[in-house]
């Protein structure tokens, strides 16, 4: 039997939602693993954009920062920033934005900005980047998180990024909005989809060894399951050192 | 001219600035300059503050940033910016804040020579909200609510550059970033660079190259985008950015490190910083 | 796939079309093509109407043209057009007129997937006055009223470059135009190339391509350019251009050359013409 | 004795205006002419720029198109056509926007874009192109014409490009522009410039061998010599030899 960690599960389960046809707009961290094991395995024709203006990238390892010359020496080709966010994101060619966050709610409003009070914050955290516009620019979004209650919230202390507002259509009614919004949410523990009606993220599989108990101590909100709750498939062999051999590659690359 | 003597020239107390370059080519020389030279309540622009914004501020050159992601890329936080805002140290800091698309829109409208950029953006973003500058204008056509934001408009940009040739041409390749636009938004651009060479032969037709009309000083400093990298000249110095980390977070340690490394030093130091990064692949 | 087919498929009577390229690399061999088809009543976008345009109004394809300058490049007026406008000989054809700035705006905001674009633009120019759909925007910062003109949006694109690759990506270089801009603000776009190579190794990082999801159909027309040029493949047919002058003034003359030279004939000609103006320097 | 044609002096004069810090943005015919002449007599470093997007071009023969391959091969960089119309017109890099026209007024007002009225023209021309804006975004124009009582006329039928309006400062009051507008008019029989309060053209400089009735009998509008009006200097061997040998140049590349 294979072992993994919740971290390669969380990676290898968001990894299989990409297709060869999407183009996704990358963000560091698990996003960027996450894209790259979907391109070396099932999705080889999948288009990668990161926001430093490398389009249809193909990294031989993981970029530290969003701006590494590997993601510039195998891209189809790089553009200059503001034509990223004007041309590709705004124009509607990314299909899939991939974004993770400090804190996040059940509608998946994220939040990167600040805890506390925005004038007064408690702590100062980097900024919302191109999620803001990410967020409503890209045709859907999938968000990965680790679970942790400071970071699964009742109420984001700013949004930083908006999901499903408040629920049901108020993305579209409030704020006009037309692309989906967040579709997905991968975490260490499960995978969350959002309720048809209300767009309460609900969980649809467990990871394996993991319990509902497990779920809901690290998540600060109460809990909905979807009617048929699977387990997450394990990852295959192939994931696994595909993945693995990746962040190999990157360690000995990073460390030079 | 030297890049003491173009920063002299140059850059004032009290200006509004932007160091641009996005993780490439980031004018870290530059910036250990204007520290040098103690250059005092700047407005700094940038879209993505990092280690450079971090020791400016920690050095006390900054009295606002305008930026749009500020933190230590692929790292963390910046605990010098973070020092500042949250405790005061050494000084307060104001900062005005948008995301990336708003701030790549707004140099792009500096360098048309707008005064605003629209684009579609903010939506159900709280940004907007705590960000006066953050308006809207309808569209004449469709009635389409759409984002403002003033236009970028340095009084001087500094960016680093690959060369320049004899003609005072500029060239910038692989990730281009925000650099033309900063450049043609300024007032007055400071442009370091790797090397002069003769002249730009056999270069692609639509390379970006900076016309020298638009360029004020340029300044050789190999190795000045260290520990940002030079495409084809010199790679990243990832381990310095994860060093950065534990520099920033301790005020004594900052204090030395900045002694050491910037203020007793000059930029010909910079060659010798990227000797190991270079070649390598 | 055959420019017959991707013509066929693509582009139907009443739509909205852009064929884009600013003097090199012209769409020649796809307007004749629509032409034989027997397209009608197309709204045809263009920054600068030359002989396609002058060619698809004198057989009658269009019935609305979006411009800003009209007139075959260095020699003169168009007269199959000018025909339509003071004669309505074929037939009647409307047109929206702007400037070249304001149409460059339009594709760049068409690109951005934006409504309108604002600008500095027609202060003290005339066409404000007769085109109903150049309006204003004031900037909620300082007050300056901007033009706005609607992006242009076309429900097909058709370019020429010079080659495509096995993925499905194009490229193009030297005088690139708007032709970025028309591929990313259309719902369709068709590519005529050149040639199709196995990859692009080996190129500049900031060449302009076309990654394969923005382009809908590739079609193999060597010469398709001509008279206009390709950029390191053949150099442009002055001559051509001089003798159609005197083609246009002359509705039978023009009747004539249409049949021998487009209507019995097919994209296959195309590399004949262009024989005597390859590798020249 | 130099024998010569008057529109070489024509070109010949408006050469000499151009400095080497200019920046040009230079159409097709006469300007194009007068800007190489300059650059291959005594602005070597002049920037000339075509609104095809080759920006900073050094042509061996004069273009026939404003985009031929000849201008991106000689350009120290080609850029889109948005970004020249952005970026360096109206960013306020050009200090010199060349233009002509079929009709132009006594204030520098010019029409290509129709005779008769814009919905029912008697004759319908190419149309502005680029001028409307570089008329106002250049830091001054400067106009080329040959005379003729059908193009020099007391009014425009059609505003295609601001000149100085009704004159005075009527070009800032009444539309806001601050760039200076048209400050000189070159003809193959004299060169005109502004006054300086009434902003209407006035003879500054006769060309050898003309009369000011034959200047008159080639104008629509009653024309005003300066108080000094000069005799036009003669174009020097350089400058004709120059002019004459990118003429013939031009000529076999385009038979070619």
């Amino acid at each position: 039997m294979v072992e993994f960690t919740p971290d390669e599960m969380m990676t290898i389960a968001a990894s299989r939602l990409l297709t060869n046809d999407d183009v996704c707009f990358v963000g560091i961290g698990a996003p960027s693993a996450a894209c790259n094991v979907a391109r070396l395995t099932h999705a080889p024709d999948i288009t990668l954009i990161y926001e430093s203006g490398t389009l249809g990238t193909a990294p031989n390892v993981l970029p530290l920062s969003i701006g590494d010359g590997e993601l510039c020496d195998t891209a189809v080709t790089t553009v200059s920033v503001p034509e990223m966010f004007r041309y590709w994101l705004q124009g509607g060619h990314v299909t899939v934005g991939f974004l993770g966050a400090a804190q996040i709610d059940k509608f998946g409003n994220l939040n990167t900005t600040v805890i506390g009070d925005y004038h007064n914050p408690k702590i100062r955290l980097p900024g919302g980047g191109g999620a803001p516009e990410i967020a409503t620019s890209a045709h859907q979004v999938f968000i990965t998180s680790k679970q942790a209650l400071r970071g699964m919230v009742e109420a984001v202390d700013f949004y930083t990024s908006l999901g499903h507002g408040t629920g049901g259509n108020d993305r579209e009614d409030t704020y006009g909005v037309k692309t989906k919004g967040p579709t997905v949410l991968i975490t260490d523990l499960a995978v969350w989809k959002p309720d048809p009606e209300t767009k309460e993220f609900t969980v649809v599989s467990i990871h394996e060894g993991v319990t509902r108990d497990d779920l809901q101590a690290t998540c600060g909100w109460s809990i909905k399951y979807a009617q048929d709750v699977r387990e997450t498939p394990v990852p295959t062999e192939l994931e696994l050192n595909t993945l693995r051999d990746l962040q190999s590659r990157t360690a000995i690359a990073h460390s030079l | 001219m030297s890049l003491q003597d173009a920063v002299a020239k140059y850059i004032k107390d009290g200006q509004l600035i932007a160091l641009e370059g996005f993780t490439h080519l980031i004018p870290h020389a530059a910036a250990h300059e204007i520290i040098r030279q103690g250059r005092r309540d700047l407005t700094a622009i940038r879209m993505t503050p990092d280690i450079i914004y971090d020791q400016m501020v920690g050095m006390g050159c900054i009295k606002k940033l305008i930026f749009s992601f500020m933190g230590n890329p692929g790292v963390g936080l910046l605990k010098r910016v973070r020092d500042s805002i949250e405790h005061e140290y050494p000084s307060a800091i104001t900062y005005e804040e948008y995301s990336h698309s708003a701030m790549a829109n707004a140099y792009e409208a500096g360098a048309a020579g707008l005064p605003c950029a629209i684009f579609r953006g903010f939506l159900g973003a709280e940004l907007a909200k705590v960000n006066p500058n953050i308006k809207h204008v309808i569209c004449p056509f469709t009635g389409e609510k759409l984002a403002a934001v003033p236009s970028v408009q340095p009084e001087v940009s500094v960016i680093h550059a690959q060369r320049a040739n004899k003609r005072g041409e500029v060239l910038i390749e692989g990730i281009i970033g925000v650099q033309k636009e900063a450049v043609l938004a300024a007032q007055k651009a400071i442009v370091t660079v790797e090397e002069i060479v003769d002249d730009f032969d056999d270069m692609h037709p639509n390379t970006c190259i900076l016309p020298h009309f638009v360029v004020d000083a340029i300044c050789v400093v190999p190795g000045g985008a260290h520990p940002s990298y030079s495409h084809n000249y010199y790679q990243r110095d990832n381990a310095a950015y994860k060093e950065w980390a534990a520099i920033s977070a301790d005020r004594d340690l900052f204090a030395k490190w900045m002694e050491d490394n910037v203020m007793s030093v000059g930029p010909e130091v910079f060659e010798g910083r990227v000797a190991h990064l270079r070649g390598a692949k």
